[in-house]
């Protein structure tokens, strides 16, 4: 048995059904995920405990845990509690989509808010220090001296990790959506062509990954054109 | 001490970093239109000192009075002293994401509630001053580390303060850009403007101070003239300071 | 909890399987990871492009793909080869242990190439140059001053890798084998307690995950001995 | 002639009685798991028991013979035929192409059925009186199904107003069924019944639909299966099926352990299509 390139071909369009769902799985997930990033960040530079070590216990179960067993929690796990099914959430928790775009927010909104916090230290103390002397007020320099620069610095590890939740948009198959993986699953078990249509959404993925890292990496050029070239 | 009213009052100022004492029972008074020189053997506490004045650190111990607002933990006292207090650092620490001329607008238009033409009237101003106009639209990192220093004098100047506090503001500079930010120093000097400056500069120091405060090991050794001080210092510890800083 | 505790075996179980194939996909990830930085630091054009191809597929493409083509696929192709050789046979099994390993030690491998060959550019060539000047051979020079500053340079990233290959042993689950996250879902087919059983999931995950943070930051602590006491 | 008394003599000693008494009754020997409830399987008594079995007894009793229960495991069920380990398959064996290939089956006596349930008590009017599903009323309605299964072609086919929701497994499906996250499910209904319906969980629902049997998409059913060229068998074999469905009995046996039938309703006649 030979790889069938026409049907890699052929597959593509197929496949390329599921793109919808994982474009608006990856889309909202991210955004999702940087709400709850810079939420978590505010607390745990708070400086006050009983802000700053839920912010940590979350950070550390989410990035301490597989997505998959996340999904699993969220989706199969929590409508086993009778109130929860009964609770005003239940319709956005009764959907699928819902529950892999609140999974994947969560597992992202913890690193990217570790990738923040980075991006805060990795900001001269001396820049809030001239916005102190300046006399402008803590939550001043935050929106204006820290968040900007920090944006800048956290860009990079960012990329990775919105490739990391493009990837990870693929176990939403898992609960049933019929994402790029999704329909990939279901025409192999229909087809019996694993090869040809795994590898042909995997080029789908591939494809996209390098769509975003060539976005990421221009907005990244653009943040940075005020940062010195060279030396 | 002068018959003119103080502006800045020390009181036994105290400031630990954990068992380290950084100031001893630090008194000061600086009055207005005063330019006082602030020198020392690094880690005796001269900068400390100074960014004690501004609350950029938290004095343990003793009083710090500046424009009649003591400054305690109350914010509205601190912000009231920053707003009449200019600050220019050794690292310049220029947003770097901001170009010059907004650099300048930022604290007016955030702190006095300017509006923009107005902010950019003001910042414009202090830039000619400095004498870079032309450079408003550049980023921080495109200019030279003079420049830099001088956007960050006019930076403080925008906020139209009454004290400027000067923290070793040539010390990162290379030997050929130190004059034209000493010149910028000195002009603002003849306008009147109180100053507290810590700076190894002596013959800045010599031309411009009022009065000299010699500190080594967190206590203020000795406080005099310029003429007094670089003729005949009184202690040992400010005749070895000298003879070190001079030898170069 | 009576339920929990009449599947602690099963759990048992589970936790050895995550371990072992934690193991293997080490032992192959740090392999490949060698070999790919050696292949990637190659001046032969084709070598270091044939690196670079292989590390951008398997960062990009999602891991639940990856593990599905080597399944599905392998299996397919192993047995037409086989057949070649001897047309008796029906099928070749891939077992999902094997198949799975080999998956995550590929994916996590490119993910060392990068890590490996960043540490191998890191040391510093006034290092190098230095060490020759004293007379030490290429030889010595490589495991005498290059060894020992790399490995401290790889060790942060090396420690995120080795994390990432335990979370990904959860997405065997998907192929079939019986590990923890295959537990659960054996156990909520009859308890019908999905929470309960895929919450001792994550929380096994996290006291392995805590434990490799652990031992990672104690080998960082001695790594950058040296580097201690400077303030 | 030695040989052969000395052969029988083994075979009694080993207990495997009958091989030669074919002289007054052919003896059949019948291959089946044996452990797959409620199809064919020991009861604690040790008896045999389950509607493979039934099947099996019905077909000796109306072709004169006897029964020898052969216990294989499944993965060796087929060679195990073909090795001449036992004469025929009556073991829930689905008629597929590969393996016919190998050996012959006999016509279908469990038919290949798919099912909806859904929550009990709402007369949602999904079929007509004959039987016949109303595409109209579908309309909406999230209907879970395996993944690959039959089931989702046909509704593809049938129902295009209702959605798919496609699972991994049938257990994380029922499971949705229950949560309220699907409005129906297709399934098997054995399988729906012993695992669902039967237990705590499945109180609140029911069948939904009468048994759909399409053979173009769910497949030709379960059969008895024998070795290639033992056509003159395979005849009588399907003589007997043939008089077994036409006289009810294979339905009462389906009754016996499913509240539902799940023998083909009418002779679908010799040959494979």
């Amino acid at each position: 048995m030979t790889l069938d390139p026409q049907l890699i071909l052929d597959s593509l369009p197929l496949i390329a059904q599921g793109l919808g769902i994982t474009l608006k799985l990856l889309l909202y997930s991210a955004l999702f995920g940087i709400g709850l990033a810079i939420i978590t960040l505010v607390m745990r530079i708070s400086g006050r405990w009983y802000l700053s070590w839920p912010a940590q216990v979350y950070i550390y179960f989410f990035r301490g845990t597989p997505i998959l067993v996340q999904i699993f929690i969220i989706y199969y796990g929590l409508p086993q509690f009778g109130f929860i099914r009964g609770s005003i959430l239940w319709p956005i928790l009764r959907e699928p989509f819902a529950c892999c775009v609140i999974a994947l927010g969560l597992n992202s909104g913890a690193y990217v808010s570790e990738i923040l916090r980075g991006g805060v230290l990795g900001v001269d103390k001396g820049l809030t220090e001239a916005g102190k002397a300046l006399g402008l007020s803590s939550p001043q320099r935050f929106i204006y001296i820290t968040a900007p620069i920090a944006i800048r610095l956290s860009l990079p590890a960012y990329s990775n990790e919105f490739i990391s939740t493009l990837k990870a948009t693929a176990l939403a198959s898992t609960v049933t959506l019929m994402d790029v993986t999704g329909v990939a699953r279901t025409l192999v078990s229909q087809t019996y062509a694993p090869y040809e249509i795994f590898i042909a959404a995997a080029i789908l993925y591939l494809a996209f990954a390098w769509i975003s890292y060539v976005a990421l990496a221009w907005l990244e050029a653009r943040a940075s054109r005020y940062v010195k070239k060279g030396n | 001490m002068s018959g003119a009213q103080p502006v800045i009052v020390l009181d036994k100022v105290c400031k630990n970093f954990g068992a380290f004492r950084a100031l001893i029972n630090v008194s000061l008074s600086v009055s207005k239109g005063e330019k006082l020189v602030v020198c020392g053997p690094s880690g005796s506490g001269k900068s400390t000192m100074i960014r004690c004045i501004n609350r950029l650190e938290e004095h343990d111990g003793g009083h710090i009075i500046v424009n009649g607002h003591e400054l305690t933990k109350d914010s509205r006292n601190i912000d009231a002293v920053r707003r009449e207090v200019g600050m220019v650092f050794q690292n310049f620490n220029l947003f770097p994401h901001l170009t010059v001329i907004k650099n300048l607008m930022l604290a007016p238009r955030l702190v006095r509630h300017k509006n923009k033409d107005e902010a950019r009237a003001v910042a414009m101003k202090y830039l000619e001053r400095v004498r870079i106009p032309n450079q408003a639209d550049k980023y921080p990192s495109q200019l030279s580390g003079g420049q830099q220093q001088r956007v960050a004098i006019a930076r403080a100047l925008c906020m139209n303060p009454e004290i400027m506090l000067f923290d070793e503001p040539t010390s990162a500079l290379d030997p050929e850009m130190i004059a034209e930010v000493l010149d910028v120093m000195t002009d603002l000097a003849r306008d009147g403007m109180t100053m507290v400056c810590v700076t190894h500069e002596m013959g800045f120091a010599r031309s411009v101070a009022d009065k000299i405060v010699f500190m080594d090991a967190g206590e203020i050794v000795e406080a005099a003239t310029p003429e007094a001080f670089f003729t005949k210092p009184q202690t040992e510890r400010a005749r070895q300071f000298l003879s070190q800083i001079l030898a170069h | 909890m009576a339920d929990l505790a009449a599947w602690g075996d099963d759990y048992l179980l589970g936790t050895l399987v995550v371990l072992k194939v934690f193991v293997v996909a080490l032992i192959m990830a740090v392999i490949f990871g060698l070999i790919g930085a050696a292949a990637r630091l190659s001046r032969n054009r084709i070598v270091s492009g044939l690196a670079k191809i292989y590390v951008v597929a398997f960062r990009g493409a999602p891991e639940i793909i990856i593990l599905l083509i080597f399944y599905f696929g392998i299996a397919v192709s192993l047995t037409a080869l086989v057949q070649y050789f001897d047309p008796a046979t029906k099928f070749v099994d891939i077992p999902p242990f094997w198949a799975g390993s080999a998956a995550i030690g590929l994916i996590v491998g490119a993910y060392m190439t990068e890590t490996f060959r960043g540490a191998f550019l890191g040391v510093d060539h006034g290092q190098v140059e230095s060490a020759y000047a004293l007379g030490l051979s290429k030889f010595q020079t490589f495991f005498h001053v290059r060894v020992p500053q790399m490995w401290r340079l790889a060790l942060p990233n090396f420690g995120n890798h080795m994390l990432s290959i335990m979370k990904d042993t959860a997405l065997i689950s998907v192929i079939g084998l019986e590990e923890i996250t295959f537990v659960a879902q054996m156990a909520t087919s009859v308890t019908r307690q999905p929470f309960t059983m895929y919450m001792t999931v994550a929380l096994i995950y996290l006291a392995i995950t805590t434990l490799i943070t652990f031992g990672v930051a104690a080998l960082e602590k001695y790594a950058n001995r040296h580097l201690r006491g400077a303030r | 002639m030695k040989f052969k008394s000395l052969l029988a003599a083994a075979a009694m000693a080993l207990g495997v009685c009958g091989l030669v008494q074919g002289a007054q009754a052919e003896t059949l020997r019948v291959g089946m798991e044996c452990t797959y409830f409620p199809f064919n399987y020991r009861t604690p008594e040790g008896e045999m028991a389950g509607y493979d079995v039934d099947v099996a007894k019905g077909v000796a009793k109306i072709i004169g013979a006897d029964l020898d229960y052969v216990c294989q495991k499944w993965d060796g069920m087929v060679p195990a035929l073909l090795a001449n380990k036992f004469d025929i398959i009556v073991a829930s064996m689905s008629i597929t192409e590969e393996r016919l290939k190998k050996m012959d089956f006999s016509v279908p006596y469990r038919v290949s059925i798919g099912r909806f349930l859904g929550p009990k008590g709402k007369d949602l009017k999904l079929f007509d009186e004959a039987g016949k599903p109303v595409a109209a009323n579908f309309d909406g309605l999230k209907i879970g199904v395996e993944r690959g299964s039959t089931y989702s072609s046909w509704i593809n086919a049938k129902l295009p107003g209702a959605t798919l929701q496609v699972y991994d497994g049938n257990e994380p499906m029922l499971l949705d069924l229950s949560n309220g996250r699907v409005d129906l499910a297709i399934t098997n209904p054995m399988k729906a019944y012993l695992d669902f319906l039967s237990k705590p969980d499945g109180a609140g629902f029911e069948f939904v639909s009468p048994p759909i049997d399409e053979k173009e998409f769910f497949g030709i059913g379960v059969g008895i299966g024998v070795r290639k060229g033992q056509d003159e068998l395979l005849k009588r074999i399907n003589g007997a099926l043939e008089t077994m469905i036409k006289d009810g009995s294979l339905k009462e046996y389906s009754l016996k352990y499913f509240p539902f039938a799940i023998n083909p309703d009418n002779w679908q006649g010799v040959g494979t299509n």
